[in-house]
């Protein structure tokens, strides 16, 4: 278990400019799977509502996929299911070979998964740094006793984070905001701050629910060349829930369908534009 | 981008703006530790500094659970109680060195913290907050029940041994006023080092977003025992103190829930999450009673009956706590802050 | 066990049970409060208090039982009042810590008021209740905890049918429910916070009466809150039903635990049996057992 | 038709004395209009509809400049509840039912809110059914366990039941599939047409919006910028691509910077 774990995750040793190759699980789990996340007829439920039926999803290496669908569709349960904040009633989670039923969420960025929620989950006391820091908070060493006695390794270790999180922050651009108390700032730069949390630590998997609800057109087209971006330098997956279905259709390569807990479609964007089932049960015929 | 842009005109302090705002903790330290041993009186030290330190203290132990981590505590008294029942026995039973004993007392009062800390992996908000009660009634009652605790005494009442560290006597008031700000100073230094540091970007995020914080790989159930530990074990410290240097003889009831109320006003008053504001807080609470029956004593001596005076007393604190809570929800701490800009402001513009 | 010490043994479980009654006539003022705002009330131990000694001290000065009773009441509603004008309005939008030390401060104020005007003195209080035990199937049972048990009951029936039939009720369940919401629909939320605590200051006079008769009218009286919480904790803050039950749990096991447990320790653990229990059964339900168990959205 | 009956006059306002949310908005609604008000999400819509029912003290916001008149009284000297008898009710953004409330029971509130008794109170449910058939089937259910749907139609059949004659909805097609957007959006029209009922509708769906209002005024970070007659609007494809952009459903994919 615990090879198989190392194996998994390179982002316990954080490899600079890693191509699409690299990101990829090694040798024989990608043989096994070919996919970053594979979800198998996952089902769940609250109090008699089916929130999700059997819904399968394969996420490649580098690939950008998005999750449309109406409000209740499941878009967010699917999400929290792959963090693992709910846990599924039937089905399976894999990433590359690990397989769940019960995704632990505290091994999630050790599994290299990193995500966003609709609703900013930002700690706002903290400053832009930190909040950007806490997400390589799981990649530590030294303790308590090491930073009070500046041992050096507990030095070195407190460095070479402050450098990814500038690295990051600067890509972001976010450089100028890095000690503003993050409660402080403007909606559209807080959302920015929590893409910035969960790209630190180079994630091989991206969940984003919801990244540009509440943005001007112009911050969401910022928003989405960020993604792009981050998908291209490091060839990380990224599953985007978004309900603005023009930035899905510029953004996504694949795109999957929701409509009440059920996989309706899934496809390029002109393919799930076009969809008869689609267009009835979402779109309506006027939109198409 | 433009936003962004807004940010960059916000100038950082500089340097040597840095060392002008450690000054009056510079000023403070040198009249703590210069000029009240050298001037001040008998009753200021035992009536006002002593209690106030080891107040500090418990309310700096308090802030880093409820402050920092965002875990309610009712029973912090209870510590305070471990910390000095603890340090007695070591000192009695095993004749160590009083630094040895106090550390061992914080040992102590840290794993009893844990213990009671373990609801707090399960529950949240008012359900922990009332289950830290469990800690209050259990240790009072133990303390009563079991005399080994306090030496066979009487309703459990212990007499602090006369302190001195390394054949130095500190048994005076000065002496003991040395030693309790020696080792409030001490540890106010530590946990500065550990708020502002990664284990503080720890707990606020627990505090701050708890989900989160789990998904993002910050180990949730640690950070919280952890706080837990440090602050019973600092509530410990100022529980011996409160035992060693201020009353000298302390029984379990001195520990009871008023006594966790208090240090938790502390820290409301104070300020939350503030590591002076533990020490405001303190002197408000040291110093309200005092000024309190000055002023009763001015109107209503002779006229009412000091039972009469106590109740009236006890009503203006509750007055007194709420007009504070809705003059100023962030404590005493924002209020010097706030006070901080204003002097500040006419030498920016 | 010979058949004896198992009737002693049910006997003392009766007992428990009716006194766990008690504990859940305190919690169900809590809940009523905490259910509609989100405030813990840590004065409703010293609401307790200072109903029962109005009332005590309005009888002893001659007044007849429906007159004491009406005035009281009056002074429950006028604490209401007070409470929303000088305590919750100016402290509206604050956190919920905020408020529960705010209440701290009243209980304060209560206690001090309530014996500053009445007096410190110990009042007994006889509300014509028989003491004197009964026998059922050669078990003991005491009639006066009987009548509470009923008082109690009734007293949760009316509260749970005005909840669920009246328009007033369903305005408390919607401002439960979503505040802002609420304002936005028009509820007028200063006269459901008055209504909200003058109830819980009636609730507060029936548990300070049967609780009077018992121990007597004094301070001690404002410290049955510390008997309340771990019946919150356990039952769920929220739920009047879920008070009852933990109520009755937590009466039983502590007096149980009492007889059967307390010479093994040395006696005294009253005081923290409860908590203990509570925390027990959490460790399995952390929502408390009837706690409402909303999906967390993330 | 023609009086003003709900007037902005140059308003701002912020929250916390600290962050404007409003710079200077101006607008009047007519009596028996249907008025659309379009921009982003973040744009101050919210602010502006929370203002005119003076909600904004309840989450410490406040109007700081300009005036917002109610049948030309200012809205600031009256309580929320005071405008909603008086006919000026608000459907909050996000719907914001009673989760824990059956769907009935959250249509009572709303007269409750409104103080009307039990005649007015079956009369209204009996118009709420009427015009969203599907909500009587779902009457039972508990709000929370419905759908984004229902419960839109819900938090509408709410304001409803307190007899509105000034209907001011925040972002009813929030989350919501085009088709069950495009029913609530019909429903509205009919009730304006049929019952006079005057409408301001907030919406980020300006092409639905454009569809079924008369009037529309455009605001763009907190700031009126553009207003006049719906159908005008929706012809200008430029005033489209630069008030309204990435805002239009199924729209071409916008082009991202990389």
């Amino acid at each position: 278990m615990t090879s198989a774990l190392l194996r998994a995750h390179p982002a316990a040793h954080p490899v600079r400019d890693r191509t699409e190759a690299q990101a990829l699980p090694k040798g024989e789990t990608r043989a096994a799977t070919g996919a970053v996340l594979a979800l198998e007829a996952v089902s769940l439920g609250f109090g008699g509502i089916k929130a999700l039926t059997a819904v399968s999803l394969d996420v490649k290496a580098g690939e950008i996929r998005a999750v449309i669908g109406p409000n209740g569709a499941g878009k967010s349960s699917l999400i929290n299911v792959i963090s693992g904040l709910y846990q599924a009633d039937a089905g399976e989670i894999r990433f590359g070979a690990q397989r769940f039923r019960a995704v632990p969420p505290q091994r999630l960025a050790v599994l290299g998964v990193a995500r966003t929620f609709q609703n900013l989950a930002l700690f706002p006391a903290l400053t832009v740094a930190e909040n950007i820091l806490s997400g390589l908070v799981f990649q530590r060493r030294s303790g308590v006793l090491g930073h009070l006695l500046s041992l050096p390794a507990a030095r070195r270790e407190q460095a070479r984070q402050n450098g990814q999180v500038r690295k990051v922050a600067e890509r972001l651009h976010l450089t100028a905001a890095l000690d503003r108390k993050v409660g402080t700032l403007p909606y559209g730069l807080q959302k920015r701050v929590e893409l910035a949390r969960a790209l630190v630590a180079e994630p091989r998997l991206l969940l984003l629910d919801e990244p540009m609800a509440g943005m001007t057109a112009t911050e969401k087209a910022e928003m989405a060349g960020f993604v792009r971006q981050a998908r291209d330098a490091s060839g990380l997956s990224v599953i985007l829930i978004e309900h603005d279905i023009g930035v899905v259709m510029g953004l996504s390569d694949h795109i999957a369908v929701l409509d009440h807990g059920v996989k309706i479609a899934d496809g390029t964007p002109d393919q799930v534009r076009r969809d008869p089932e689609v267009i009835r049960a979402y779109l309506g015929a006027e939109a198409a | 981008m433009s936003l962004v842009t807004e940010f960059s005109a916000t100038p950082l302090p500089p340097r040597e703006n840095r060392l002008l705002a450690a000054l009056p903790l510079v000023v403070i330290l040198a009249v703590a530790y210069l000029a009240v041993p050298l001037l001040a009186n008998e009753y200021l030290i035992e009536a006002i500094l002593l209690p106030f330190l080891a107040l500090s203290l418990a309310g700096l132990g308090l802030n880093l659970l409820t402050g920092y981590a965002g875990q309610v505590s009712l029973g912090s008294a209870a510590f305070m109680a471990v910390g000095a029942f603890a340090a007695f026995n070591f000192d009695l039973r095993l004749g160590l060195p009083l630094p040895a004993s106090m550390l061992l007392a914080a040992v102590a009062a840290a794993a009893i913290g844990l213990v009671f800390g373990l609801p707090s992996l399960r529950l949240r908000g008012f359900y922990l907050a009332v289950s830290t009660l469990a800690a209050q009634f259990f240790v009072q009652w133990a303390l009563n029940k079991f005399g080994w605790f306090s030496n066979g005494s009487a309703s459990g009442i212990i007499a602090a041994p006369a302190i001195g560290i390394a054949g130095l006597p500190l048994s005076g008031p000065v002496g003991r006023y040395l030693f309790a700000l020696v080792t409030v100073t001490a540890i106010t230094f530590l946990l500065h080092r550990i708020v502002n540091g990664p284990q503080g970007v720890n707990l606020i995020a627990v505090r701050d977003n708890e989900t989160a914080a789990r998904v993002i790989g910050v180990p949730v159930l640690r950070t919280k025992l952890f706080a837990f530990a440090l602050s019973s074990a600092i509530i410990g410290i100022a529980g011996v103190i409160w035992a060693f240097a201020y009353l000298r003889t302390v029984e379990p009831a001195g520990f009871n829930l008023d006594r966790s109320f208090q240090i938790l006003f502390i820290v409301i008053i104070g300020g939350l999450a503030t590591i002076r504001g533990a020490f405001l807080g303190a002197g408000l609470i040291v110093v309200f009673p005092l000024v309190l029956s000055r002023l009763t004593g001015l109107f209503f001596d002779g006229v009412a009956d000091p039972g009469t005076i106590e109740l009236l007393e006890r009503i203006a604190l509750g007055t007194v706590i709420i007009l504070f809570l809705i003059a100023e929800p962030s404590g005493l701490s924002a209020i010097l802050s706030r006070l901080k800009r204003r002097l500040a402001a006419p030498r920016a513009g | 066990m010979d058949w004896f010490t198992f009737l002693f043994a049910v006997e003392v479980a009766i007992g428990g049970l009716l006194s766990g009654v008690m504990y859940a006539l305190v919690a169900i003022g809590f809940v009523l409060i905490y259910k509609t705002s989100g405030v813990l009330n840590f004065a409703q131990g010293a609401m307790v208090l200072f109903a029962a000694l109005t009332f005590v001290s309005l009888t002893e000065m001659g007044l007849p039982f429906a007159g004491a009773l009406v005035l009281t009441l009056l002074a429950m509603t006028l604490l209401g009042i007070t409470v929303e004008r000088a305590v919750l309005r100016p402290l509206a939008n604050r956190s919920p810590m905020t408020l529960f030390m705010a209440t701290l401060g009243l209980s304060y104020i209560l206690e001090g008021l309530a014996q500053l005007l009445w007096g410190t003195q110990v009042h007994r209080l006889d509300l014509g209740i028989s003491n004197d035990p009964f026998e059922v199937a050669g078990i003991f049972i005491s009639t006066f905890d009987l009548v509470a048990a009923a008082i109690a009951g009734a007293m949760v029936a009316v509260l749970t049918a005005f909840f669920r039939f009246t328009r007033t009720g369903l305005a408390f369940r919607a401002v439960a429910d979503d505040q802002f919401a609420a304002l936005a629909v028009g509820l007028r939320l200063d006269r459901i916070w008055i209504a909200v605590w003058t109830a819980a200051g009636v609730v507060a006079l029936v548990a300070g009466l049967l609780w009077g008769a018992r121990l007597g009218v004094q301070f001690s009286l404002s410290l049955v809150v510390l008997k309340a919480l771990p019946v919150l904790v356990l039952g769920g803050f929220d739920s009047v039903l879920g008070a009852i039950v933990a109520g009755l749990l937590i009466g039983a096991t502590e007096k149980l635990a009492e007889v059967y447990l307390g010479p093994f320790v040395g006696g005294g653990i009253e005081g923290w049996f409860a908590y203990a229990v509570a925390l027990v059964v959490l460790l399995v339900r952390p929502s408390g057992l009837f706690g409402q168990k909303l999906v967390e959205r993330f | 038709m023609s009086d003003v009956i709900l007037e902005f006059e140059d308003v701002a306002a912020s929250y916390n004395g600290a962050i404007a949310a409003l710079h200077g908005v101006s607008l009047t609604v007519r009596s028996g209009e249907f008025a659309a008000l379009l921009g982003a999400n973040g744009a101050g819509k919210t602010t502006l509809l929370k203002a005119a029912s003076n909600l904004l003290p309840a989450e410490r916001g406040r109007i700081t400049r300009g005036h917002i008149r109610f049948r030309g009284q200012d809205v600031t000297s009256a309580s929320p509840d005071a405008h909603i008898r008086k006919g000026l009710v608000p459907v909050l953004e996000g719907r914001r039912l009673f989760k824990s409330l059956t769907i009935e029971e959250n249509l009572v509130t709303g007269a409750v809110g409104r103080g009307f008794g039990r005649a007015r109170i079956a009369a209204g449910l009996e118009q709420v059914y009427a015009l969203f058939p599907r909500l009587a089937t779902r009457r039972r259910s508990v709000a929370g366990l419905t759908s984004g749907g229902e419960q839109q139609m819900a938090a509408i059949g709410r304001g409803l039941m307190a007899a509105p004659e000034v209907f001011v909805l925040d972002e009813p097609s929030m989350g919501l599939a085009p088709l069950v957007v495009a029913e609530i959006f019909e429903a509205l029209s009919r009730l304006n047409r049929e019952t006079g009922l005057t409408l301001l509708v907030a919406e980020q769906n300006s092409s639905v919006a454009l569809k079924h209002a008369h009037h529309a005024t455009v605001i763009e970070n907190g700031r009126s910028v553009l207003c006049g007659p719906a159908a005008e609007l929706a012809g200008r494809e430029d005033i489209k691509a630069s008030y309204l952009g990435g805002a239009a459903t199924a729209a071409p994919p916008i082009q991202v910077r990389s």
